[in-house]
C-alpha cells in the first residue's frame, strides 16, 4: 500500500527533486581523505512530521528506519541481504519460511530480542498495528511460530517469492513485545522500543524529534558501512515543511541534511558543494490511469491520441528542471526490476496521430474553443487530482502543461485539485466522478503491478483499479510473474504486462517519484535506504 | 447685522489647512484612481492589456527575468507572468467583491437587528456578532474550506462571513447614532411615522458611510482570500488568481524572485488604491456637502 | 523679572495671597501696536485682524467685546504667539516690558507662556485635559519652567487650589475636570494660569458657558486678582460680563475696533452705532416690549404685514377652546444612571401655558428644565403625571395616535445644526416639516417654503445650502422655520438663542415676538438666561434639582424674588449697562 | 465585552436599563460594579459555547464517514474500509451515536475540561494544544507589543504635520495595512535571513528566531492600527486642552507625548482585542513560512488531515483568548480612560 505512504511523502511536499540515474546513489559516499570526528549532532531537516514514529506512512518508515532493526534489508543492487536475521530459507511449496535470527541482540529496555518476539510483532501488524504492513502480507500470511528462541518459521497461504524483498520496507520494524504490551499507546506511537542504531530521546512537536545514539547497538544490517554503535551521538530531526527554507537552511548551516531538495536549488546546491543522493523509488511512476468503464476512454483510439497529442518529456524536463526524471511507462518505475524500455518509448509526442485517431473515433465536431465533439458533446476529461498531497506543485504545473498540450488536438481537460481532507474522505474515488486517475506507488518490486490490475469482483471489490474494468489477460499474466520463483523469468512476464498495459493505453507515465538528499561536505556517509529512499544516519559521520 | 451673521469664523480660517491635510493628498488620490482605471480595464477586457496568452506554455522561456518581452519575467513553464497577472484580475477582483458583497450583507442584517431589534432580539444577536468576532478571519475560512472544498465559492464565503462580523459592529453603530440624533428626534416631534424615519434619516444616514467600508473591504478580502489560495485552500491552478500565483511562484522565491515579489506587489498596489479612495470618499463625508 | 525668579528661590514667599495691604508691586506693561492676523488659504491671505493698538498697565484690565468672528481671540493668541499654522502676524510693535514679542523664538515663546502671560480659555471641561486629575495639570504648568520640586510643585498645587477659593485643595487636586463641578473646574483652569505668577492673565471668554451664579464667582476671582496687580485682558461677547471688571473697553468687528475707550466711557457713552447696537441687543426687564434688534425697517428680519397676510390663513378656530393650550400636572421624570443611582429630573411640575403667551422656564443646568420639555413634547415618557395639549389627552397616547396632533406643537432647539439631517439642504429639511400640506402639489410646498424662509427673513438663495455652511443665525432661522411649517399652536423653544452672538439673539428674539403677534403662538421657552426670560416671558416658572421652587410674573419674580434661590440667582446677575436709545 | 457600549444614546433612555426602586439619588456602589462583572463574565461564557456548537457544527458538516476519515488518517490510505474496522472505531469514539448524543456528550466533555482525544497523536487534545500554545501566545504578544512600539513611534512622529511628512505617515500605514503576511513574511525571510544572514532561516522557537515572525505579524497591524490612531491624534492636537497646554509654555514634543498621545491611543486599544484574532491567523501563516512550532502549525496539520478533536480543541482555545484578550482590553481602556469608571 505505499502509494498511501507516498501520499504522505507528497503531503507537504513543495518542491520535488530527482535523479535521471540510479547511479546517482554511488555518489552518496565518495572515498574521502578527510580525517574523521567521532560524535557530533546531525542536524536533518526533514519535511513532514506525523503522527507517530512508528506506523503505516512512509515518513514513519523513514523514522522507524533509524529507531528499529528490520529482519533482513535490501542492498544497492536490491538483492535482499542480512539484519535481524542471519539467514532464510524457503520450503519448496514455497509456503514455509525459516528466519534464523542475530545473537546476542536486545532491545533498548534491555528486553533480549527472541524468535517468539518476532513472531508476537507480525501478528501485531496484522491485527493492525502497521496498516501498511498487514496489505503487503494480507492474502499470503498465515502464522509465525517460534521453533526456538533463534528460529522463527512463517508459514503462508500462498507461494509469495518476494516476501522477504517486501520485509525490507521500514514498516517491518520489530518492536521490544514488552514494550507494546505494557506501554500505552501513546508511549509506542512517541518512542517505540527496538534495537536500532538509534533511541528516540524527546520530541518537540511541531519542531524537531531529537535521537540519541543506542550505546549498546550490536545489529546493523549486511549493506551498512560499518559495524558497532553509530559514529553521531544524536540526530536533531528537525521539520521544516518549506522547501525554500530547506534549502536556504542547509546553505546557512543551520542543518547538515535536508530531505526533498527543490529542483529549482538543485543547481545551486551542487555548485555550492553539497553532495547531492537522487533516489527514484520503485514502483508505480507518477501516471495516467484512464478510466476504460465509462466515458470517452473507454475507446481505446481516444486513449491512444491523448498519449500522442502530448509531448510529456519536454515538459517534464523543463519543469522539473532537468531534476525529474521524465516516465513513459505507466506501469512501473525504471528503477523497479522487470521494468520494460519498449512500454516506454510507446508513444512519442505525434499530433497528426492523435488527429487521425480522435477523426476516426469519430470525435470529428470542433466546439467555438477548439474542443472536438462528437453528437454535440464535447471531448471532456475529468482530471481529479489530489492537490499537495498525490501531486506536489511541480506536479501540478505539469498537469497545467499537459492540459494545455491536449488542448491542442481538441481535448477539453478539466483540472480538479482535490485536498488532502476531501481525499481521505473518498472524494472522485467513483468510475463516474473522472475519466483520468493521476497518481504513484511505491514498491519494492513489480508486483505492484498485481496490485493496480487484479480483477475486482462485487464481494471482493479491487479499489485500486483506476480504470475500474477488468483485464483477464493482463491479470493472468502478472499473477503468473507475481509466483514465479527464477527472477529473469518472472521479470520478462512483468515487462510483457507493462507492454499489454501501454499498447492498450491503459495507464501512460509521466513522471518518477525521487527521494532526494542533500548533505553538507563535512559529513560523509549518509545512504538512501533502498527499498523506499530516505536517509540511514547509522554510517554518518563529519569530518573536519 | 446680517453681514456679521454672514462672515465665516476665524475658527473655519483655523481648520480649513488641517482639513486639507486630513483628506487623501490629492496626487495620491490621483495615482490611486489611475491604478483602479487599469483594473477595472484588466477586469473587463483582459485582453486589451495582455500582451501574450496566461495559459500558453513556453517551454523554451521557462524562468525568465522580467525583460522587454516578459515586463513581468515568466514562471516554470514559460507562461508570461504579466499576461497571467492581467487575467488574474478578474478572478482576484470578482472573489474581493463578491467577498464583500457576502460579508457587507451579512453585516447590513445583524447590524440592522443588533440596533433596531427589540431588547431580546437585540441582546441575541449582539451575542451571535461576539462569537464570530472570536473565530479569526482566516480560521473560520480553514474550516468552511474544509467542509466544502477548496474553490472561487468557498473562498468568497469563507472570507466575506469572516470579515462580516467587524463591518457588523459597525454598522450597528452607525445605526445607533442616527437613532439617537437629533434629526431624528425632530422627525418624531414633526409627527413622522416610523417607517418614514427610518427610510428617510436611519437607513440613508446610517448607510453612507459603508461607500468607504466597502472600499476598504474589497481590498482586505482580497488579501485574505489571496492567503487562502497561498495555503492552498484557494482556486484551482491554472487559474491565475494572484494568490494562487503568489503560491505556486514562492517555490522559485530564490531563483525567481518575480513570481512572489511581483504579484504581492500587484496585491498590496490594489490594496493601497482601493484603501485610499475609500478614505477620501469618507473623509469627503465627514466633511459633509458642499 | 524679580518676581519669577525669587518664585524658584522661595515658593511658599510667592504664593498669590490677596495683600490688600501693601501696594501692588510695578509689574510689567503690554502694549501692542498696530496688530494685523491673516490667514493663508489655498494660497490666498485673509485678514481676520485689521491694526488693533491698545496699551495694558499693571493691574488694569482691558476688556475686548465682540461677536464670533469680531477677530477678539485671534487678537488676543497673537500676544502669546498661538494663532496657529497658516498665519501671519503683522504688527508695528507688539512690548512685553520692553521686549519686542515679535522677533521672539520658539523657545522664548515657551519662556513667556504660563510665566509671564498667563491664559484662560473658556469651558475648563475641555480646557483641561479630561483624562488627567486638575493638580497635574497645575503642576505640568510649575514644571514646564523648572520651578521647585516635585514636592515643592505638589504643595504649591495646593495652595493655588485654595488661593482661587477651591475647597479642600488637597482631594480636588486628585480630581478630574469632569468629576468637579462647573465652577471647580474653572478655578482650577485659572489656577494653573496663575500657577507662576505671569504680570498679565488673559482670559478668552472666562464665563461663557456658565451659570449665572457660577459666573459671579468666576468673575470675583478675576477681579480679586487683578487687585493684586495683575493685568487682565478679557475676552468677551458679553458687555455685561466686562462691565464690572474692565478699565478699558476695545469693541471689535470684523476684526477691527470699532470703538475703544474708558469702561465707563463705552458702556454709558457709547459713541459707535454698533457698540450702542451691542448694549441695546441685551435682553432684560427694560427691553420687555421694546424691540432688540433695528427697527423693523430690515426687510430680512420681519415679514412685510401683507405677505403674512396671503401666506397665512387665519387659524382654523376649531381649537379655539377657552382652556391653556398646553398643561401639565404633576410631571415626574426619574433616570437610572450606568452606576445604578436614580435621579429624578422632574418632580411633580406643573404649568399651563395660556393661548398667545409665553411661559418661561429658567433654571441652571441640571434643574431638569430641559426634560420638563422633552416631556412637554412628549419625546420621553413620563413616570407620572398627564400632559393636556389644546384640552385633549396627550401624554397618555400611543405614538401612532398623538401624530395627528404633534403638528399642534412644535420644537426648536439650542443646536439646531444636531437636529438637521446632514445630508439635507434647507430646503428639504423645509419640505419634510411641512406635514399637513400632503396635498399640495411640490410646486406649491416649493412655494411655501420659500414663503416660510422669508418670514423668519431668508433670502431664497439661502434654501440651496446645507446646515453646515449656515451661520448660527441662519441655522435657528430654518429651525424656526420648520417649527412653523406646519401651522402649530405650541413652540417649544430649548435654549433656543442660548448659543447665539448677542446681536443675532436680538433678531432672533424679535422675530419670535412678531410670529407670536402675527400667528397668536404660545411659547413655552425655556432658558438659563434671566434676561431672556425676562425680556420674553408673560409668565416665569423657576426651577432647580428639578422642582419648581418659584412661579409667577417677571415682575414678581425679578423685583419680589420670594424663594433664596430666586433671590440668589438675581443678585449675580451682573449689572449690564444702561440701554442708550 | 469592547466598546460597543460607546455606541450607546447619550442621553438616558427610560426602559433600556433595569431601573432599581430605590429612593431619589440613592448610589448603590458594589452594584454597578458588580454588575458588570457578572454580565462580562456571561458574555464570556455564552462567547465560549457559541464558539464550541460552531466548532461542532463544522465537524458535523465536514464529508465523509468519520470512522473511515480516522482509519485513512493513521494509516494515510484513501480506501474503503470493512464494517469490522468501522464498528471498532465508532465504539472508541461513540461516532454511531446519533449527533444529538455526540453533541451533548462532547459539551458534557468540555464542562470537565476533557477536549477528547487526538485520532492522530493518541493524546488528550489538551495536551497536543498544552504542548503548542507557548510558542503561538509569545509570538503572538511579541507582535502585538512590537506593533505597538512601531505604531505609536510613527503616529507620534508624522500626524498632524504639514505637507510631505503628514503625507507619507498616512501612506505608510495604508500600505502595512495591505500587506499580506505570507507575503511579507517570505519577503523578509529573503532579505534578513538568507540574503543578510542576520536572524535564522529555520527560526525554532528561539529568541532571535522571533523577531522577523513577529515583525511579519507587527508591521501589518500597526499600519492597521496606526490609521484609527492618526485619525484621533490629528483630531486630539486641535482640541482646547492642548491649547491650553500649549499656553502653558509647552513645545510641540510635549504636548504630543504627554496630552495627545493618550487620548489617540484609545481606538488602538479597542482593535488590539481584535487584533489578537488576527495575529492567530497570521500566526497559522507565519508558522509555516518561518518553520516555527505552534498553535496555528497544528491547525492547519489538523484541519487537513481532519482531526477533528484537535480543530475543535483550538477553536474553543482561541475563542478563549479572544474573550481573556478582550477583559484585559476594557482593563486597559479604563485605565487610560478613567472617565469610563465613573460613567
Amino acid at each position: 500500500m505505499s502509494r498511501t505512504r507516498s501520499t504522505t511523502t507528497a503531503l507537504i511536499t513543495l518542491g520535488v527533486v530527482s535523479a535521471l540515474s540510479l547511479s546517482a546513489c554511488a555518489s552518496a559516499a565518495p572515498a574521502s581523505t578527510a580525517t574523521r570526528v567521532d560524535g557530533g549532532t546531525i542536524v536533518y531537516g526533514h519535511q513532514q512530521e506525523p503522527a507517530c514514529v512508528f506506523g503505516g506512512w512512509i515518513e514513519q518508515a523513514y523514522l522507524s528506519s533509524q529507531v528499529l532493526d528490520g529482519l533482513v534489508s535490501l542492498d544497492e543492487n536490491h538483492q535482499v541481504v542480512p539484519w535481524l536475521a542471519d539467514s532464510w530459507s524457503v520450503s519448496d511449496d514455497q509456503l514455509t519460511w525459516t528466519f534464523t535470527l542475530k545473537d546476542g541482540v536486545t532491545f533498548t529496555d534491555g528486553t533480549p530480542l527472541t524468535a517468539a518476539v518476532v513472531a508476537y510483532n507480525f501478528d501485531y501488524w496484522l491485527a493492525g498495528g502497521n496498516s501498511t504492513a498487514s496489505v503487503w502480507l494480507a492474502g499470503y500470511y498465515a502464522s509465525a511460530q517460534a521453533v526456538d528462541d533463534r528460529t522463527l518459521t512463517v508459514n503462508l497461504s500462498a507461494p509469495y517469492p518476494r516476501l522477504a524483498d517486501n520485509l525490507t520496507q521500514g514498516y517491518f520494524g520489530i518492536q521490544s513485545q514488552q514494550a507494546l504490551e505494557t506501554r500505552t499507546d501513546e508511549e509506542n506511537c512517541e518512542a517505540p522500543i527496538g534495537s536500532g542504531a538509534f533511541v528516540v530521546d524527546h520530541w518537540n512537536r511541531g519542531e524537531e524529534i531529537v535521537l540519541v545514539r543506542n550505546e549498546d547497538y550490536t545489529s546493523p544490517p549486511a549493506n551498512a558501512k560499518h559495524t558497532g554503535v553509530a559514529y553521531v551521538d544524536q540526530i536533531d530531526w528537525k521539520f521544516v515543511a518549506d522547501p525554500t527554507t530547506r534549502a536556504a537552511s542547509l546553505s546557512a548551516g543551520e542543518t547538515d541534511v535536508i530531505y526533498d531538495v527543490p529542483a529549482v536549488a538543485w543547481k545551486t546546491l551542487e555548485s555550492a558543494g553539497f553532495q547531492l543522493e537522487k533516489y527514484i523509488t520503485p514502483g508505480r511512476p507518477q501516471q495516467l490511469t484512464f478510466n476504460t468503464s465509462t466515458g470517452p476512454f473507454v475507446d481505446e483510439k481516444v486513449r491512444q491520441a491523448f498519449a500522442y497529442s502530448l509531448d510529456r518529456k519536454s515538459l517534464v524536463e523543463t519543469i522539473g528542471q532537468g531534476v525529474i526524471p521524465y516516465e513513459g511507462n505507466g506501469g512501473v518505475s525504471q528503477a523497479t526490476p522487470g521494468y520494460s524500455e519498449t512500454a516506454a518509448d510507446l508513444y512519442s509526442p505525434d499530433t497528426d496521430t492523435a488527429d487521425s485517431l480522435l477523426d476516426a473515433a469519430g470525435w470529428t465536431g470542433r466546439d467555438a474553443d477548439g474542443y472536438r465533439t462528437k453528437g454535440g458533446e464535447t471531448l471532456d476529461v475529468v482530471l481529479p487530482y489530489g492537490a499537495g498531497s498525490i501531486v506536489n506543485a511541480d506536479g501540478a504545473s505539469i498537469l497545467q502543461g499537459l492540459q494545455e498540450q491536449a488542448k491542442a488536438t481538441g481535448f477539453k481537460v478539466e483540472l480538479i485539485p482535490v485536498p488532502q481532507s476531501a481525499l481521505f474522505a473518498g472524494e472522485y474515488s467513483q468510475p463516474d466522478e473522472k475519466d483520468i486517475t493521476v497518481g504513484y506507488w511505491t514498491a519494492v518490486t513489480s508486483g505492484i503491478l498485481a496490485i493496480n490490475w487484479k480483477q475486482g469482483t462485487p464481494e471482493a471489490p479491487n479499489y485500486n483499479n483506476a480504470s475500474f474494468t477488468n483485464y483477464p489477460e493482463l491479470e493472468s499474466i502478472i499473477l503468473e510473474a507475481n509466483s514465479t520463483v527464477d527472477p529473469d523469468a518472472q521479470n520478462a512476464l512483468y515487462e510483457k504486462a507493462q507492454e499489454y498495459i501501454a499498447e492498450h493505453a491503459l495507464a501512460i507515465g509521466v513522471y518518477d517519484r525521487l527521494s532526494t538528499l542533500a548533505v553538507s561536505p563535512t559529513l560523509k556517509d549518509v545512504w538512501q535506504e533502498n527499498a523506499q529512499g530516505g536517509p540511514i544516519f547509522y554510517d554518518a559521520y563529519f569530518v573536519e | 447685522m446680517s453681514t456679521i451673521e454672514r462672515q465665516t469664523p476665524p475658527t473655519a480660517a483655523v481648520q480649513t489647512p488641517r482639513a486639507r491635510r486630513r483628506a487623501a493628498p490629492p496626487a495620491g488620490l490621483v495615482v490611486a484612481s489611475g491604478a483602479l482605471l487599469l483594473f477595472a480595464t484588466a477586469l473587463v477586457a483582459p485582453g486589451l492589456l495582455a500582451t501574450h496568452d496566461p495559459y500558453a506554455l513556453n517551454l523554451a522561456d521557462a524562468l525568465h527575468a522580467p525583460s522587454p518581452e516578459y515586463w513581468f519575467g515568466t514562471d516554470e513553464a514559460g507562461r508570461d507572468l504579466y499576461s497571467r497577472v492581467v487575467y488574474g484580475t478578474r478572478e482576484s477582483l470578482v472573489i474581493g467583491l463578491g467577498a464583500t458583497a457576502v460579508s457587507l450583507t451579512l453585516a447590513l442584517v445583524l447590524g440592522a437587528l443588533a440596533a433596531l431589534g427589540g431588547r431580546f432580539v437585540a441582546g441575541t444577536v449582539n451575542r451571535v456578532i461576539e462569537v464570530l468576532l472570536a473565530f479569526p478571519t482566516l480560521l473560520f475560512a480553514l474550516l468552511l474550506v474544509a467542509i466544502t472544498g477548496p474553490s472561487a465559492l468557498s473562498q468568497v464565503f469563507a472570507v466575506g462571513v469572516g470579515s462580516a462580523p467587524g463591518y457588523a459592529r459597525i454598522i450597528r453603530g452607525q445605526i445607533l447614532s442616527a437613532k439617537n440624533s437629533g434629526y431624528v428626534e425632530a422627525a418624531v416631534a414633526l409627527g413622522h411615522s416610523d417607517g418614514r424615519i427610518l427610510r428617510q434619516h436611519i437607513v440613508p444616514n446610517a448607510v453612507r458611510p459603508l461607500v468607504a467600508i466597502i472600499a476598504l473591504s474589497v481590498g482586505q478580502s482580497i488579501v485574505w482570500a489571496s492567503s487562502l489560495s497561498f495555503l492552498g485552500l484557494g482556486v484551482a491552478p491554472p487559474s491565475p488568481e494572484w494568490g494562487a500565483l503568489l503560491d505556486a511562484g514562492r517555490v522559485y522565491i530564490t531563483q525567481a524572485w518575480w513570481l512572489t515579489v511581483i504579484p504581492g506587489l500587484v496585491i498590496v498596489a490594489l490594496a493601497l488604491a482601493a484603501t485610499t479612495l475609500g478614505k477620501h470618499i469618507q473623509n469627503t463625508l465627514e466633511k459633509g456637502e458642499k | 523679572m524679580t518676581s519669577t525668579i525669587d518664585s524658584v528661590h522661595a515658593p511658599a514667599a510667592r504664593t498669590p495671597t490677596p495683600r490688600a495691604d501693601t501696594p501692588a508691586p510695578k509689574r510689567g506693561r503690554l502694549s501692542v501696536a498696530n496688530l494685523s492676523v491673516a490667514f493663508r488659504r489655498n494660497g490666498i491671505l485673509h485678514q481676520v485682524v485689521h491694526d488693533v493698538s491698545f496699551c495694558l498697565e499693571p493691574g488694569q484690565c482691558v476688556a475686548i467685546v465682540g461677536e464670533s468672528g469680531s477677530g477678539k481671540s485671534v487678537t488676543a493668541r497673537s500676544i502669546v504667539g498661538l494663532t496657529g499654522k497658516n498665519s501671519v502676524v503683522d504688527a508695528q510693535s507688539i512690548l512685553l516690558d520692553g521686549d519686542d514679542l515679535r522677533a521672539a523664538t520658539k523657545r522664548q515663546w515657551r519662556r513667556i507662556r504660563g510665566r509671564r502671560i498667563g491664559f484662560i480659555l473658556q469651558d475648563a471641561l475641555v480646557s483641561l485635559d479630561p483624562l488627567r486629575p486638575v493638580g497635574k495639570e497645575i503642576a505640568e504648568a510649575l514644571a514646564l519652567h523648572h520651578w521647585g520640586n516635585r514636592r515643592q510643585r505638589a504643595a504649591k498645587v495646593i495652595d493655588l487650589l485654595r488661593a482661587v477659593g477651591v475647597p479642600a485643595p488637597e482631594n480636588r487636586a486628585r480630581q478630574r475636570p469632569d468629576e468637579l463641578s462647573g465652577g471647580l473646574r474653572q478655578r482650577a483652569l485659572i489656577a494653573s494660569a496663575l500657577a507662576l505668577d505671569p504680570e498679565i492673565i488673559i482670559a478668552d471668554e472666562p464665563t461663557t458657558a456658565l451659570d449665572v451664579t457660577v459666573q459671579a464667582q468666576v468673575l470675583a476671582l478675576l477681579a480679586e486678582t487683578k487687585e493684586r496687580g495683575v493685568s487682565v485682558i478679557l475676552i468677551s461677547h458679553d458687555l455685561s460680563v466686562v462691565a464690572h471688571l474692565a478699565d478699558h473697553i476695545l469693541v471689535m468687528k470684523g476684526g477691527r475696533v470699532v470703538e475703544s475707550g474708558s469702561a465707563d466711557q463705552v458702556l454709558n457713552d457709547p459713541r459707535h452705532e454698533y457698540t450702542r447696537s451691542l448694549i441695546n441687543a441685551v435682553p432684560s426687564e427694560l427691553t420687555r416690549g421694546k424691540r432688540l434688534g433695528a427697527a423693523p425697517s430690515d426687510t430680512a428680519t420681519t415679514p412685510a404685514a401683507d405677505a403674512v397676510a396671503v401666506s397665512i390663513a387665519p387659524r382654523p378656530t376649531d381649537h379655539d377652546c377657552s382652556g391653556p393650550v398646553l398643561q401639565a400636572v404633576d410631571l415626574v421624570k426619574r433616570f437610572t444612571t450606568p452606576d445604578g443611582t436614580v435621579t429624578t429630573a422632574v418632580d411633580h411640575v406643573s404649568f399651563a401655558l395660556e393661548r398667545g403667551t409665553t411661559l418661561g422656564i429658567v433654571g441652571e443646568s441640571g434643574s431638569g428644565k430641559s426634560t420638563t420639555a422633552r416631556l412637554a413634547l412628549a419625546l420621553s415618557s413620563l413616570d407620572s403625571g398627564t400632559v393636556t395639549l389644546l384640552g385633549q389627552d396627550w401624554s397618555s397616547l400611543s405614538e401612532p395616535r398623538r401624530r395627528a396632533l404633534r403638528r399642534e406643537i412644535a420644537v426648536v432647539y439650542q443646536d439646531p445644526l444636531s437636529s438637521f439631517d446632514p445630508r439635507w439642504n434647507a430646503e428639504r429639511i423645509l419640505l419634510d416639516s411641512l406635514t399637513d400640506a400632503a396635498g399640495l402639489s411640490t410646486a406649491a410646498k416649493k412655494a411655501r417654503v420659500v414663503e416660510l424662509a422669508r418670514q423668519v427673513g431668508l433670502p431664497q438663495e439661502i434654501l440651496q445650502r446645507f446646515p453646515l455652511n449656515l451661520s448660527g443665525g441662519q441655522r435657528q432661522r430654518i429651525a424656526i422655520a420648520r417649527a412653523l411649517a406646519p401651522n402649530p399652536s405650541v413652540i417649544v423653544l430649548d435654549e433656543a438663542v442660548s448659543a447665539l452672538d448677542v446681536s443675532i439673539q436680538a433678531q432672533i428674539l424679535d422675530l419670535l415676538v412678531d410670529l407670536q403677534r402675527q400667528r397668536g403662538l404660545s411659547y413655552l421657552f425655556i432658558s438659563h438666561d434671566l434676561g431672556v426670560i425676562n425680556h420674553l416671558s408673560d409668565q416665569v416658572l423657576v426651577m432647580k434639582d428639578g422642582v419648581v421652587v418659584e412661579r409667577g410674573t417677571p415682575d414678581d419674580i425679578f423685583n419680589r424674588p420670594a424663594h433664596p434661590y430666586t433671590r440668589e440667582l438675581i443678585s449675580s446677575l451682573p449689572d449690564h449697562p444702561r440701554r442708550n436709545p | 465585552m469592547t466598546r460597543t457600549s460607546s455606541n450607546s444614546p447619550p442621553r438616558p433612555a427610560p426602559g433600556t436599563r433595569p431601573v432599581v426602586p430605590t429612593l431619589r439619588r440613592s448610589p448603590t456602589l458594589t452594584w454597578p460594579r458588580l454588575r458588570r462583572i457578572v454580565e462580562k463574565i456571561g458574555g464570556a461564557v455564552v462567547v465560549l459555547f457559541g464558539a464550541a456548537t460552531a466548532a461542532f457544527a463544522a465537524q458535523a458538516a465536514l464529508p465523509g464517514d468519520r470512522a473511515t476519515v480516522i482509519l485513512n488518517i493513521r494509516a494515510g490510505q484513501a480506501i474503503e474500509r470493512t464494517p469490522a474496522e468501522l464498528a471498532q472505531i465508532n465504539e472508541q469514539y461513540g461516532l454511531q451515536n446519533p449527533l444529538v448524543v455526540q453533541y451533548l456528550d462532547y459539551i458534557g466533555g468540555l464542562l470537565v475540561g476533557d477536549l477528547g482525544t487526538s485520532y492522530q497523536q493518541f493524546k488528550p487534545v489538551s495536551e497536543v494544544i498544552l504542548q503548542q500554545i507557548g510558542p503561538t501566545v509569545a509570538l503572538t504578544l511579541t507582535a502585538v507589543a512590537l506593533s505597538w512600539l512601531i505604531m505609536i513611534a510613527w503616529v507620534t512622529l508624522t500626524a498632524g504635520r504639514t505637507g510631505r511628512l503628514a503625507g507619507a505617515g498616512a501612506v505608510v500605514d495604508t500600505t502595512a495595512a495591505g500587506l499580506p503576511h505570507y507575503w511579507l513574511g517570505i519577503i523578509l525571510l529573503l532579505v534578513f535571513s538568507l540574503g543578510l544572514g542576520w536572524f535564522p532561516v529555520i527560526s525554532g522557537p528561539s529568541a532571535i528566531g522571533i523577531v522577523l515572525p513577529a515583525l511579519t505579524l507587527a508591521i501589518p497591524l500597526a499600519g492597521f492600527m496606526g490609521q484609527a490612531t492618526r485619525t484621533e491624534f490629528e483630531r486630539s492636537l486641535e482640541q482646547p486642552f492642548v491649547i491650553s497646554a500649549r499656553m502653558r509654555g509647552m513645545g510641540d514634543t510635549g504636548v504630543r507625548l504627554r496630552h495627545v498621545l493618550r487620548h489617540s491611543v484609545l481606538p488602538a486599544i479597542t482593535l488590539s482585542g481584535w487584533a489578537l484574532g488576527a495575529t492567530i491567523s497570521g500566526a497559522v501563516v507565519v508558522e509555516t513560512v518561518f518553520s516555527r512550532p505552534g498553535i496555528g502549525k497544528v491547525l492547519v496539520g489538523a484541519v487537513n488531515s481532519q482531526d477533528l478533536p484537535v480543530v475543535t480543541g483550538i477553536v474553543i482555545l482561541i475563542a478563549a483568548l479572544y474573550v481573556v484578550a478582550n477583559l484585559l482590553v476594557d482593563l486597559a481602556y479604563t485605565l487610560v480612560d478613567p472617565r469610563l469608571k465613573s460613567a
